[in-house]
C-alpha cells in the first residue's frame, strides 16, 4: 500500500547519519528589517511574520532599527543570567545522571527568550510558561536553592513534592505554575490578559508554547479569545525546530513560518532570531507596548535550537544528527552577545571564564544548601499525610478520613 | 416569599452575587445580549454591561481556558456551557488544569470558577441534548459536582457555588427548569408555584455544598437520587403507596455519607436512581458506598435504576428515560428481595 | 468595573430596532477577481482569500474568469435543486409548527451552498456535512420521503428514531451522519481524506462548518492535519453572519474573512459569494481540481445569510434586526439564478411558478407517503426495543438484559 | 516459545495484524522514525513504512479525529496517545463521535478504531504521566475499555482488539512494561522472563474482549483488579499466607460478570482494588455489581483499595500507589469482618 500513497509525509532535512542541513530556514541579514510603529496596522505588517528580526549580524555588531541600543551594563547583566541558566542546566543535568533527581529539562541553546523576554517585561506582567522557561523564574526572583529544592522534592520544596522536577511556580514573582500538559497554558494567558483589561489595569500577560505543541487544541483557542477581545498578551512560540523526534514540519511549519498563525485572525506575527538577545528583547518591548496601549495580542515566533535532549528522559541521536545544534546558522544565543560584547570592548575571554566559575560556584553553593533541606534517599523528608492538603480550599471528608488511613498504614517513609 | 421558577432562581442567583461582587463575570455562548438559549442570563447583561456578561465563542475549551486565567487574575468567573454535553471539549482543561491548578500550586494560584450546565433528558432533544455526564466529574479530585432539583436548592446551592474558591460543574435539570416533573410526558405541565421549593427568597442565601436532603420521609425503603429524578421517586413511591426516604443527594462530589447510610440504616433498603447510563456511573459510587457502610442493616442488595447503557435516543426517550415504571418496578425488586 | 474595562467587546452592526448594516462586509465586483491556475502556489493566491469571487453582476449577468459557462439546462436543474431544498424546508418547517416533528432546522439563504458545491464534487468524494446541509443529501440522491421519515423517526427513519430530525447519513451517498456537536466532523473529513491519499484514490473529501464552529478546536486540528499531510480535501466554512445570536465578529470575523484562516498553515483559501451558485461551482470545482492533483486542502469561505431563525428552537427577532436579510448584499440565491437564467432567455416567471406549484405537490406527495410509516401519535412505531442495537459491532450481555428488563416494564408504545 | 516482554509483546501484535491486513495503520507522535517514547513501535515504520506508520501532530483530539475519519474510509486505525493523561484533549472525539457512530447510523458508518495508552503509576511520573483514568471510558457507551495486565494477554487483546468493529480504549500499565511489579519499588527489577504469561506466541492469537482470568486461585477471599495490581495483590496475599483468588478483570467493558461473580459467591469475601482514585472510580461498579449478585453469599461488605482521592502525588508515589501493605489492610478488613 506504501507505494500507491500519495499522502505528502513531511521529512526532516537530516536524520543520524546525514549531514545537518538548515538550508530549509529563511533567513534576513541582521538590521535589515523595517520596524513599524506600534500603532501600524495589521495588515501593514504582515512582513514582520515571514522576515526574521536580527539585530546581532555574523561580526557581531548590533544593526538596524530594531537595535534597542541597550548600556553596556544592561547587556553584561542579560549574559549574566544567560549563563546562570545554562550552568545550572549543566548542574541539574549531573544531578539527574547521578540519580539524585528524577527528571530534568535543560533550556541549552535557548537561553535568549527567557532572559530576552524577562528583561523586556514589566515585573507586573503575568508570564505563562513552559517547561523550557525556567530562565523566566531565575529572572524573577526566584533563589537558585528553592528551584534545586523543588527538583528535589524536599522540606524546602514549594509543590510540596506534588510536582515533577521542574514544575516551578511563583506568585510573588508572577511566573504561573507549570502543567505537564502541553499548551494548557495558553488559554490560561489569554484570560488573565482579558481580566487585567476588565479591570481597567495595564498589566499583560505572555505565554510560551514550544513549536510542536501550537497543533493542541488550546492554541486555537488562545488565539482566537486573544483576536476576538482583542487580549492583551504575548503569545510567544519557542520554534527549536524539534518536538521530541518529530521535527517543526510535523506540526504544520514546512510551509509558512509559526508567527503566521495568527495572520488569518488578524493577529500580527513576528518572526525573530530567537538566539540574539538584543532583537529578541526588542521584538517583545514592542509587542509590550502594544498590547499596554490596547494593540492587542501579537504572536512572535523565536527562531531557536533545542541544544540538548528533550528531557533527560530521551536520546536524540536516535533521531537526529549529532552535530545539528553545531550546523544551526543562528549559533548560541551565549555566544552570540559574549562576542558582541567583545567586540565593542565591554567584555573579555577572562572575565566570561570568570563569570562561568563564579556561576558555577553560586550553583554549587546553592545545591549544597538545598540539600539539607532533603535529598531522595535522605531526610528531612516531607510529611506525606500533607499530600491531602490543597486538593480543595475546604477539603470533603472523605480526604481527612484517607488521611488517617493513609497515616495507618504508612508511619515513616521506610515504611512502605 | 416570591415564587421562582429554576431559570428564575438561578439568574437570581447571579444577580445577587453579581451585585455583591465586581468581580463575579459570565462568559458563554449566547449569554449576553441574548441571556442563554434557556434564558438563565436575561436581563443580566443590560444590568451589568457586556464587559461583565460577554458572549464567548463556540470554544468551549477556550471558554474554560479563558476563565481559569481570568480567576487566576482574580475574577470568579461563571462559564455557561450550553448544554452538558458539549463540555467535552473542555474536559482536558477541566480536568488537567482547574481541578489540579490549587493541588500543584499549594495554593498560591486557584481558580473559583464555577461551571454551570444543563443536563438531562425528557425535553426531546435526542442524543446530544440528553446527557448526564456528572459521573466523570465526580471522579476528578479537586473538582465539586452539583445537582439541584428545585428553585430554592438552585439558587442557594449556585451561590455557594460562585462564592467557593474551589470549581465547580454545577449541572441544572433543564428538564424541570420550568415546574417539576413526575416522569409521565403526557401529564399537563405544572409549575413552580405549587412546590414548597418554588418559594425562593429574593436575597441572598447559601445551601451549603456537601450536604444532601431528605426529600421525603419514609420508613420502608431509602431511594437515593438527585435532580428530575427526585421528583418522578417521589411520585412512584406515592403511586405505590409505599412509606419510601428519598434523598436528594444534591451535592454529588463532596458526598453527604451520613444522611445516606443514616437512611439506609433506618430502613434497611435501598434503590439507587440516576438518569445517566448505569455502567459505571455515579450509582456504583453510592451503591459501593452504602452497601461498605450499611452491610449489617441491608436487608437486600442495593439496586440501581438508571439510564440504559446506549446513547440516548431520540424515539425512545420515554422507555429509556428512567420513568415511574422503571423506578416502581425496581422498588418492588428491592421490597420483594428476602431479608 | 464595566467603566474602566479596556476590553474590546465584538458588537454586531446592528440589534433589533437598528437598520440593518453589511458595510462590515467587503465586496468585490462581479467577475473583477483573477482566476489562477490550479498548480498556483499557496503563496501567490493570497488574494483570494480577501476578495470576494463573484461570477453573477448585479444585472444577472455571468463574469469574469470565474463564470463556469454552465449549459441552461444544468443550471435549470441545478434552481430546481435549491428550490426543492427550500419549498422542503418551508414544509418541515410548518409541520414542525403544528407539532408533528419534534425540531427542524432551515438552510434557507444558503441553498446554493449544497447545491452548487455537490454539483461540483464527483459520487465518489465524500461529503461531511453539517446540519445546514440537507441540500447535499437531497443532490446525492435521498428521497424525501426518506428525509421526513428521519424526521418522524417513523418505521422508515435512516436513524431507527436514534437521532434528532435532521441528523440524516447515507452511506450509498457518500454523506456522513450528521452530529450534535459542532466541528467535530472536520477533522473525520481530513482522516478520510488520508486514507483516500493512502489507498492511491482519487477521491477527495469536503465538510462544512458555520463561521461560529470556527472557533471549536475541531476546525485547528483540521487544519493542521490537512496542512501536514496536505490531505486532498475542501474544508468549507459557511459564513452566513449568525450563530445563535452571535454575530461572526464573535468568532473572530471582525478583522480578516475567515477564508483566511489557513494562510498561517499555507492552506489557501478563497472568499466566495454564497450566494451565487456559478461562483461557489467555480470554486468548488477548482479546489477539488487541486486536491484531485495532490495540492492539498482548500478552505472555502462561503459568505452567505441565514435567511431564517436558527432552527425551531429560535426567535431571531430577540437577537437582530427583522429585516436584516432583505438588506443582505448577496440577495437570495435562488432569486439570483432565477434572474440570471431569465436574462437569459431561459426562464420566466411562469415556469418558475410552476416549478414551484410542481416541487410543492412532490413534497407534498412525500409527506402524505412518509405519514404511511408513521408519525409521532400514530403507528406503526418502530420497536423501542431497537434501541438496543448497534451500540457496538459485538453487544455485551448487560445491553440484552437491559433489552429484556425494558421489555418486562414497556410492553408497548402507550404503556410509559 | 519466546519470551517478551509487555512492550515486545504490543509491537509483535501490531506487527502480526498489520502483516495480515494492510489496511492496519498507526498514527501517534513520535511513533514513527523514532518508534515511540516506551518503543513499542520500534521498527514498524522501517517494516511497513511511512504512510502505515505515521508521525502526528501533537494533538491528541485531531489524532482520534482523524483516525475516525480514516477508520469510516476503511483503514483500521490504531492511534496512540504518548501518556494516558494527555487522553482528554481528545475525549470529545470519543465520547461525541468514536463511540457513537455506529448507533447514530444504525451501522451504516462505524470506525474501528484502537486507541493505546500508557497508564498508571510507578514511575516516577508525577501528576501527568502517572494517571489512570479508564473509569470515565467505562462509563461511555459505545466503547471497550481493556487493560491487560502480562504480555500473552497484552499481544492477544490488542490484536482481538485492533480486530475487533468495535472502538476500544487499550490502556497499558506502563510499570510492568518491562517485568511484573510486586508493589515494593525498593526491590531489584524483574523481567518478564521469570512470569508464565512471558512466554508469547509468535504469530497471530487472540485473548477474547469481554473475558476474565482467574489469576489465582483461592477459596478464603476474592480479590477483584487488573493491570499492574495483579501482581501487587497476588504478592500481598502470598506475603500474608491469605488463600486468595484473583481475578484479572483484563477486559473493564464489557465486564465479564460471571467469573467475578462465581468467585465471590465461593469465597463469600471481596476486595476490589485498583490505581486510579477511588471516588467515582471503577471499583464503585464493581462493588455495586458484586453486592447485587453475591448479596446472599457475602460473609463481609465488598471492600475498594485504591489511589487516594488526590492528584498523583510525584513524591508520595509510594504512600499513594495501593502498594502490598495498603492491599494487605485491605485484605485483613474485608476478612476480619464479622459475617
Ligand atoms: C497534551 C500533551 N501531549 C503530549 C505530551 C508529551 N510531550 C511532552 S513534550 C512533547 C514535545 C513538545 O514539543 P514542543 O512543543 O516543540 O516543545 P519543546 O519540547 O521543543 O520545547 C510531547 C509530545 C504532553 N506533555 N502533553
Ligand atoms: C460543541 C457544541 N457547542 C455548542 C453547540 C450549540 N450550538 C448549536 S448550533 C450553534 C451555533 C453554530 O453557529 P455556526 O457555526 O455559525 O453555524 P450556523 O448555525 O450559523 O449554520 C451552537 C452554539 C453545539 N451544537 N455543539
Ligand atoms: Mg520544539
Ligand atoms: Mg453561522
Amino acid at each position: 500500500m506504501a507505494n500507491k500513497s500519495r499522502l505528502h509525509i513531511p521529512k526532516p532535512s537530516a536524520r543520524p547519519g546525514d549531514k545537518p542541513d538548515f538550508s530549509y530556514l529563511e533567513l534576513s541579514p541582521a538590521g535589515s528589517v523595517d520596524k513599524p510603529s506600534v500603532g501600524a496596522k495589521t495588515r501593514d505588517i504582515e512582513y514582520l511574520s515571514h522576515e526574521l528580526v536580527r539585530v546581532l549580524d555574523d561580526d557581531h555588531e548590533a544593526k538596524g532599527p530594531w537595535n534597542p541600543v541597550l548600556e553596556p551594563e544592561k547587556l553584561q547583566i542579560a549574559l549574566r543570567w544567560m549563563l546562570l541558566n545554562r550552568v545550572f542546566d549543566e548542574r541539574m543535568w549531573q544531578i539527574q545522571r547521578q540519580g539524585r533527581i528524577s527528571f530534568y529539562i535543560q533550556a541549552t541553546g535557548e537561553e535568549a527568550v527567557s532572559i530576552a523576554q524577562a528583561m523586556a517585561l514589566r515585573a507586573g506582567d503575568m508570564c505563562f510558561p513552559s517547561y523550557r522557561n525556567q530562565g523566566l523564574y531565575m529572572y524573577r526572583g526566584m533563589q537558585l536553592v528553592d528551584m534545586m529544592c523543588q527538583c528535589l522534592s524536599n522540606t524546602r520544596d514549594m509543590c510540596k513534592g506534588r510536582q515533577l522536577p521542574i514544575m516551578y511556580h511563583t506568585k510573588s514573582g508572577n511566573v504561573f505554575s507549570i502543567s505537564g500538559n502541553l499548551a494548557t497554558q495558553y488559554p490560561h494567558a489569554v484570560g488573565w490578559a482579558m481580566a487585567s483589561a476588565i479591570k481597567g489595569e495595564d498589566h499583560i500577560a505572555a505565554s510560551w508554547v514550544g513549536d510542536g505543541s501550537t497543533a493542541e487544541a488550546d492554541f486555537h483557542h488562545a488565539l482566537t479569545f486573544a483576536a476576538v477581545y482583542q487580549a492583551p498578551v504575548i503569545l510567544n512560540v519557542v520554534n527549536n525546530q524539534w518536538a521530541i523526534s518529530s521535527f517543526q514540519g510535523t506540526a504544520g511549519g514546512e510551509r509558512r513560518p509559526f508567527a503566521a498563525r495568527g495572520l488569518g485572525l488578524g493577529i500580527p506575527g513576528i518572526r525573530v532570531d530567537g538566539n540574539d538577545l538584543l532583537a529578541v528583547y526588542a521584538v517583545t518591548v514592542w509587542a509590550a507596548d502594544r498590547a499596554r496601549r490596547g494593540g492587542g495580542p501579537t504572536l512572535i515566533e523565536l527562531v531557536t535550537y533545542r541544544g540538548g535532549p528533550h528531557s533527560t528522559s530521551d536520546d536524540p541521536s536516535k533521531y537526529r544528527p549529532k552535530d545539528e545544534w553545531a550546523a544551526f546558522p543562528l549559533g548560541d544565543p551565549i555566544e552570540r552577545l559574549k562576542q558582541h560584547l567583545i567586540h565593542d570592548g565591554h567584555w573579555s575571554e577572562a572575565k566570561h571564564d570568570k563569570l562561568i566559575e563564579e556561576l558555577k560556584a553560586e550553583v554549587l553553593a546553592a545545591w549544597k544548601e538545598a540539600q539539607q533541606y532533603g535529598t531522595m534517599t535522605e531526610g528531612p523528608y516531607l510529611d506525606p499525610a500533607s499530600m491531602f492538603d490543597d486538593v480543595y480550599a475546604e477539603p470533603p471528608k472523605r480526604l481527612e478520613s484517607q488521611r488517617r488511613r493513609m497515616l495507618e498504614v504508612y508511619r515513616d517513609k521506610g515504611d512502605l | 416569599m416570591p415564587q421562582m421558577n429554576m431559570i428564575e432562581a438561578i439568574r437570581s442567583a447571579m444577580d445577587v452575587v453579581m451585585d455583591k461582587d465586581p468581580n463575579v463575570i459570565i462568559l458563554g455562548q449566547d449569554v449576553g445580549f441574548f441571556g442563554g438559549v434557556f434564558r438563565c442570563t436575561d436581563g443580566l447583561q443590560r444590568k451589568f454591561g457586556e464587559h461583565r456578561v460577554i458572549d464567548a465563542p463556540i470554544a468551549e475549551g477556550g471558554i474554560i481556558g479563558a476563565a481559569i486565567g481570568m480567576g487566576v487574575n482574580g475574577l470568579r468567573p461563571i462559564a455557561e456551557i450550553q448544554f452538558a454535553d458539549y463540555i467535552y471539549p473542555g474536559f482536558d482543561q477541566i480536568v488537567s488544569e482547574l481541578a489540579r491548578l490549587r493541588y500543584r500550586s499549594c495554593g498560591e494560584f486557584f481558580s473559583p470558577v464555577t461551571i454551570r450546565t444543563p443536563c438531562g433528558g425528557g425535553i426531546h432533544g435526542g442524543q446530544t441534548h440528553s446527557q448526564s455526564p456528572e459521573a466523570i466529574f465526580t471522579h476528578v479530585s479537586g473538582i465539586k459536582t452539583v445537582m439541584p432539583s428545585n428553585p430554592y436548592d438552585a439558587k442557594g446551592l449556585l451561590i455557594a457555588s460562585i462564592e467557593s474558591d474551589d470549581p465547580i460543574v454545577f449541572f441544572e435539570p433543564k428538564r424541570i427548569y420550568n415546574g417539576p416533573f413526575d416522569g409521565d410526558p403526557e401529564k399537563p405541565a405544572v409549575s413552580w408555584a405549587s412546590h414548597p421549593k418554588g418559594e425562593v427568597p429574593d436575597g441572598h442565601y447559601t445551601v451549603p455544598i456537601g450536604t444532601a436532603e431528605i426529600a421525603r420521609e419514609g420508613s420502608e425503603l431509602s431511594i437515593i437520587t438527585y435532580g428530575t429524578l427526585v421528583h418522578v421517586a417521589t411520585a412512584a413511591a406515592d403511586a405505590m403507596g409505599v412509606d419510601a426516604e428519598i434523598i436528594d443527594v444534591r451535592s454529588l462530589s463532596p458526598l453527604d455519607v451520613t444522611t445516606i447510610t443514616d437512611s439506609v440504616k433506618k430502613t434497611g433498603r435501598c434503590m439507587i436512581a440516576h438518569e445517566a447510563t448505569r455502567f459505571g456511573g455515579y450509582g456504583g459510587e453510592l451503591a459501593a458506598t452504602i452497601q461498605k457502610d450499611c452491610f449489617y442493616y441491608l436487608e437486600a442488595p442495593v439496586s440501581r435504576v438508571a439510564g440504559w447503557d446506549t446513547p440516548y435516543p431520540h424515539a425512545f426517550e420515554w422507555q429509556y428515560f428512567p420513568g415511574q415504571k422503571r423506578i416502581a418496578a425496581g422498588i418492588r425488586r428491592v421490597m420483594e428481595a428476602a431479608a
